[in-house]
């Protein structure tokens, strides 16, 4: 598109890549905020009919699907109250600081080849850090609000955030070991092929790390039965507890697009990202499996596929919501220090000795895809063969790493 | 989106027409970051300055990844996240008495401390503007631009650590022999460092153990009125 | 976690020095049932004393009771524990036909089982479903409610009301069953019979809700007994008694010719009078999970009793018999009559003078007594067992503020 | 200089990093809350940090000129573990201080004076 641009309708370069950037954002934000009105709605009626009822059903027509628009329209209208004794500028920045973290880990995630914001080679690094930003909105709302629930809210958030942290890494760090890089795109990109190729099928060991990841991703972004920041029945509403009208919904924004990035996550770390069970581009012969060569109409197939994909996530998260009590403080941390945290170590090593014992893998049908210690001798030898790559003069460093980064995909 | 929009990075740093990207947004992290530091200083609130400190850290990983360190800036964001956290929620506890307590500096110390900062500085910007070699910019340095995005930034680092370098000793002007590639690099201190991190928290723990104390029965708050007086 | 040392609950082992802070649970919070106000003293995440206030609901019910006659009081009764109106129609009833030596007919006796069981059945419900909201889990509450509302609609048959029923009144009930009533019961009873695994399978087996009930809040049965707990509280601590089975003759001869095991824990297990699940390994006899688990062995004990009154009621011929006048003269005298609330013991004690208008009304409540434990059972638990303690007691702030 | 058109050039960054390490170093005296000094430390290492990602660019200074190449991203790497064993040990040292003081006033800390 940017060439398209550029050469085709001639418009100077910097106003292309601003008005991309711009276009970026602006979807992104559009996903967030479309994301979470149809989340807000879809877990109403999840909900509903988990509970036997059929929750919103006037609003908008016959399946209430304009009921969460219908909420922020009020929510915008509703006062916006501080709590006397609240510290202003921070209870006032709190969401924002919330929705931003979350804005920007998006920018990391890829939606299907290519259709990334920023197409970071520590991708994966970059979205768990960013994300983990999030806290600090919900501490400071905590801290700000003047309000003892809120405070142990936060208390509570922060403990359990800060630990849970520790056993994702780990978790990421495994798909990330198996892709030999931690570019998003690159991760998914492996997978292509059957749905054997998953990283979810790659051995025994991956199978229970995307376990221990999704505990440990729910635990993160703080849903039931981890939800206990802001625990309903023991701290009123726990850190939200001082918020209302559009403050309070960003809070929601935050916490509803969360849910979809760590979805999201998981689909490309361990479920094969944009790439089907089935490889039906390929098997039609649209596309040769690799991201690059697939035509527009094949990514929107990889962009559903993903979507649906975390999608799905999302909804599982609901299910498991509307289904289990709340856990206590002491179990959350018990659950990650002394369960999730050494079975990811476990596992981790195990992935660790399979990759050694079966390099290629043992389900993996497609023989396209490299073993990760390839890609170390291809730093090495570089595709010539020549152990050049690196003894080549840095003047001419440039082509010589370009093909390095090529054969690191 | 097409795919080239991953190689948004490089077009910003190498500008082209009017508008220099890079330089827009160097300046804009540069700012907050500044800014937020000085913020940082004027704060009383301990929970104020953490929040600023978090923006300040979080716009100097925006400097990283403008300086193609994109790895370091992840790596910044992650464990200021948790480091400076956890700096937080200590300020909220041990602050806490009646809420939002500040321990106030005499201004006579904050003027003085503003001099001999200035002066700091002043001599500081001195060095950093006196060398020549250092004001060279990009563009001129080289091909080096356009490298930054499509180089992927942690395996170099991660091969570095185990003494391969692919940008060659820089440092000591040689270019990479062809012979001595791999050097012990970085892997001692690397452990070295890690040992330290448990050495240091087991330290940490230690130093604040627990200890047994009677409880001095509240503030005498009485549980009949709910402490409202 | 620090942990309580000896007796005292104030010395508590402290990794940081850390001051207290007095936090005021309700009057206006999501898990007190009402409004209940507790004031805790935690230190972090731990209680380590706690203090209920009561009065928020009070509405001078015994006062009234001494300006009305004794059957214009009745629909004060439905209002003290108002998830179970049918049982304190009862017991009021019964302690003035006590002081008045009033006999039922047979007929309303078995309709008085039947209906004062099925109220059993829908307070215990809301009970079950309420404790798992101050669980954190919301759909056991749902489905507790419909199956409570397929009650309610037999009741609003047979009396018109589905909240404040006065359908149990002095001298026999208000009206007969209308025709079908009895087949529709049975149908209800035929269906919800399965739901009860469901509850069992989301809440009483459910790992994280052992995790969250087993081993909290433990009562002794000393304890239970000098403080004056009675229901399901009692007997979920394995004190043996019912006032049904242990009450007064006027009582205990209406549930003459019904067989029932009362649900409490003898000789290491429950009565085994149907399947139910086991007891957890975890879990100590007199805490919130035996608590919660006695009220759903009593809801299928319950059910047992509703299918034997209608038995018996169908086999009764004759008229129901006629309640006695509004304005009916109730001799000199006082009494005092217990019987078996869903919550527990209900006591009503009235002094009559001659007059149709009871000289002194007085009303003792299990929840009071119950809610009178919370004290001792949260000395140095977490915040987030406060609600669970909380909800296992199953007070109703109606009854306790009357 | 105009920085909007001018490419950004090392000694930006080594003024960026001064100027973290001045308001570090200001930070440090000026405050006398233990933790408010901490904050100061970790502007401090922030600012020395700059100078390491700056000098070790290849963005910057292109591949060539880089002084310190991959150095430079290591050093800060390690400034920003060691920064975190810091602040682990400097907090332990706080709490302490605040159970023996019940305060985290640094002027306070004169237990050892003659």
């Amino acid at each position: 598109m940017a060439e398209y641009l550029i050469q085709t309708v001639g418009l100077p370069g910097w106003l292309t890549w601003s008005l991309l950037a711009v276009l970026s954002a602006v979807l992104i934000l559009n996903l967030m905020a479309g994301g979470a009105l149809v989340f807000i709605w879809a877990e109403r009626k999840v909900s509903a009919r988990i509970q036997d009822r059929l929750g919103p059903t006037r609003t908008g027509g016959s399946f209430g699907w304009l009921q969460s628009l219908a909420d922020g329209i009020k929510l915008l209208a509703k006062e916006d109250l501080m709590p006397e004794g609240a510290d202003g500028m921070l209870f006032r920045v709190a969401p924002y600081v919330s929705f931003c973290a979350s804005f920007a880990a998006f920018i990391g995630l890829p939606f299907a080849f290519d259709m990334v914001g920023l197409r970071l080679n520590v991708g994966v690094f970059y979205v768990v850090a960013v994300l983990g930003l999030e806290v600090f909105g919900v501490i400071l709302a905590g801290y700000a609000s003047a309000s003892k629930w809120s405070l142990f809210g936060a208390m509570r958030e922060a403990a359990q955030v800060v630990s849970y942290e520790v056993p994702l890494g780990m978790c990421i760090v495994v798909p990330v070991m198996l892709a030999g890089t931690m570019d998003l795109v690159t991760i998914a990109e492996k997978q292509a092929g059957w749905f054997t190729n998953w990283y979810l099928f790659h051995d025994p060991f991956t199978f229970v790390v995307f376990w221990v990841y999704v505990t440990c991703a729910v635990a993160s972004v703080n849903r039931a039965p981890f939800d206990l920041a802001e625990a309903e029945s023991e701290l009123v509403a726990g850190f939200h507890t001082e918020y209302s009208g559009l403050r309070w919904s960003f809070f929601f924004m935050a916490e509803y697009s969360s849910m979809f990035l760590v979805s999201g996550l998981a689909a490309v770390l361990f479920l094969g990202g944009w790439n089907g069970p089935v490889p039906i581009a390929t098997l039609l012969g649209l596309s040769d499996g690799t991201g690059e060569s697939t035509g527009a109409i094949v990514r929107l197939l990889g962009l559903a596929n993903l979507l649906g994909k975390a999608t799905l996530g999302v909804l599982i998260m609901m299910w498991i919501r509307w289904t289990l009590p709340r856990l206590r403080i002491d179990q959350v941390m018990t659950t990650c220090l002394k369960y999730c945290t050494p079975i990811a170590a476990v596992m981790f090593a195990g992935a660790m000795t399979w990759l050694w014992v079966f390099p290629g893998g043992v389900l993996n049908l497609d023989d396209g895809s490299r073993r990760p210690g390839e890609i170390r001798e291809g730093w090495l030898e570089g595709p010539g063969g020549r152990s050049t790559a690196v003894s080549d003069a840095p003047v001419d460093d440039a082509p010589a790493l370009a093909e390095i980064a090529e054969v690191s995909k | 989106m097409s795919s080239s929009v991953a190689q948004l990075l490089p077009v910003l740093a190498a500008a082209e027409g009017g508008l220099n990207w890079h330089g827009f947004f160097f300046l804009l992290f540069a700012l907050l970051a500044c800014c937020l530091a000085v913020a940082v200083v004027l704060a009383d609130n301990v929970v104020r300055m953490a929040f600023y400190l978090v923006l300040s850290l979080g716009a100097t990983a925006g400097l990283f990844f403008l300086a193609g360190a994109e790895f370091v800036g992840a790596m910044q964001l992650m464990i200021y996240v948790g480091g400076t956290l956890v700096l937080l929620i200590f300020g909220v506890m041990l602050t806490a008495q009646e809420p939002f307590v500040s321990i106030k500096t005499p201004v006579r110390d904050k003027v003085l401390a503003g001099l001999v900062g200035g002066a700091l500085l002043a001599v500081l910007i001195q060095a950093a503007l006196s060398g020549p070699a250092w004001s060279g910019s990009a563009a001129e340095g080289g091909g080096g631009v356009a490298l930054a995005a499509g180089q992927p930034s942690a395996t170099p680092l991660g091969m570095a650590l185990v003494g391969i370098r692919v940008d060659g000793d820089v440092a000591s002007g040689e270019k990479s022999p062809e012979d001595g590639q791999v050097r012990s690099g970085y892997l001692l201190p690397f452990e070295i460092v890690s040992v330290h991190l448990l050495v240091v928290l087991v330290g940490a723990a230690y130093l604040a153990r627990s200890k047994r104390r009677k409880s001095s029965g509240g503030q005498g708050a009485d549980l009949s009125t709910g402490g409202m007086r | 976690m620090s942990q309580v040392i000896d007796d005292d609950p104030r010395i508590i082992e402290f990794d940081v020095r850390t001051d207290e802070m007095l936090v005021n649970m309700g009057p206006q919070h999501p898990s007190t049932h009402g409004v209940l106000r507790l004031v805790l003293r935690t230190d972090g995440e731990i209680v380590s004393e706690i203090e209920p206030h009561i009065g928020y609901l009070h509405r001078c019910a015994e006062k009234i009771g001494e300006n009305i006659s004794a059957r214009q009081f009745i629909p004060y009764t439905d209002r003290m524990d108002y998830l179970a109106g049918m049982n304190m129609n009862l017991g009021w009833s019964l302690a003035v036909e006590k002081l008045m030596r009033l006999q039922v007919t047979e007929k309303a006796r078995h309709l008085r089982v039947l209906i004062s069981e099925m109220g059993r059945i829908a307070s215990h419900l809301v009970g079950m479903g309420a404790y798992g909201l101050d669980l954190g889990t919301f759909s056991p509450f749902l489905y507790a409610f419909r199956e409570r509302e397929k009650i309610l609609d037999l009741f609003e048959e047979a009396c018109g009301a589905r909240l404040t029923y006065s359908y149990i009144t002095v001298g026999g009930l208000t009206a007969d069953l209308p025709p079908g009533w009895l087949e529709r019961c049975e149908a209800f009873l035929e269906q919800f019979e399965p739901i009860i695994r469901e509850y069992h399978a989301l809440l009483t087996t459910n790992a994280i809700f052992v995790k969250r009930t087993a081993g909290i809040g433990v009562l002794s049965p000393d304890m239970a007994i000098n403080y004056g707990c009675s229901g399901p509280v009692l007997r979920g601590s394995g004190v043996d008694q019912d006032m049904r089975r242990d009450g007064e003759p006027i009582y205990t001869a209406m549930y003459d010719g019904y067989a029932f095991e009362v649900a409490v824990m003898k000789d290491g297990h429950y009565p085994r009078d149907h399947a139910y699940p086991a007891v957890p390994a975890d879990a100590v006899l007199g805490d919130c999970w035996h608590r919660f688990f006695v009220r759903m062995l009593e809801v299928v004990q319950s059910m047992d009793l509703v299918r034997q009154a209608i038995d018996q009621y169908s086999a009764c011929k004759g008229p129901l018999g006629e309640p006695v006048k509004v304005a009916e003269k109730i001799p000199a005298g006082d009494v005092y009559l217990e019987t078996e609330c869903p919550k527990g013991q209900m006591g009503f004690y009235l002094i009559g003078n001659g007059s149709a208008i009871p000289w002194r009304v007085r009303a003792r409540s299990s929840s009071f007594s119950n809610l009178s434990v919370l004290a001792e059972l949260c000395h140095g638990c977490l915040i987030a067992d406060v609600p669970a303690i909380v909800g296992s007691l199953d007070i109703v702030m109606g009854e306790i503020d009357r | 200089m105009n920085l909007l058109s001018d490419p950004v050039g090392v000694s930006h960054y080594l003024i960026v990093g001064a100027i973290l390490f001045t308001t570090g170093i200001v930070c440090m005296v000026v405050k006398r809350n233990a933790l408010g000094v901490l904050m100061g430390i970790e502007l401090v290492l922030n600012g020395a940090n700059v100078n390491f990602v700056a000098f070790g660019s290849p963005v910057l200074r292109g591949e060539q000129a880089s002084i310190l190449g991959l150095d430079g991203q290591l050093m800060a790497l390690f400034v920003i573990l060691l920064a975190a064993a810091e602040a682990a040990v400097a907090l332990a040292i706080t709490l302490n201080f605040y159970n023996n003081h019940a305060t985290v006033d640094v002027d306070r800390a004169d237990d050892l004076k003659g």
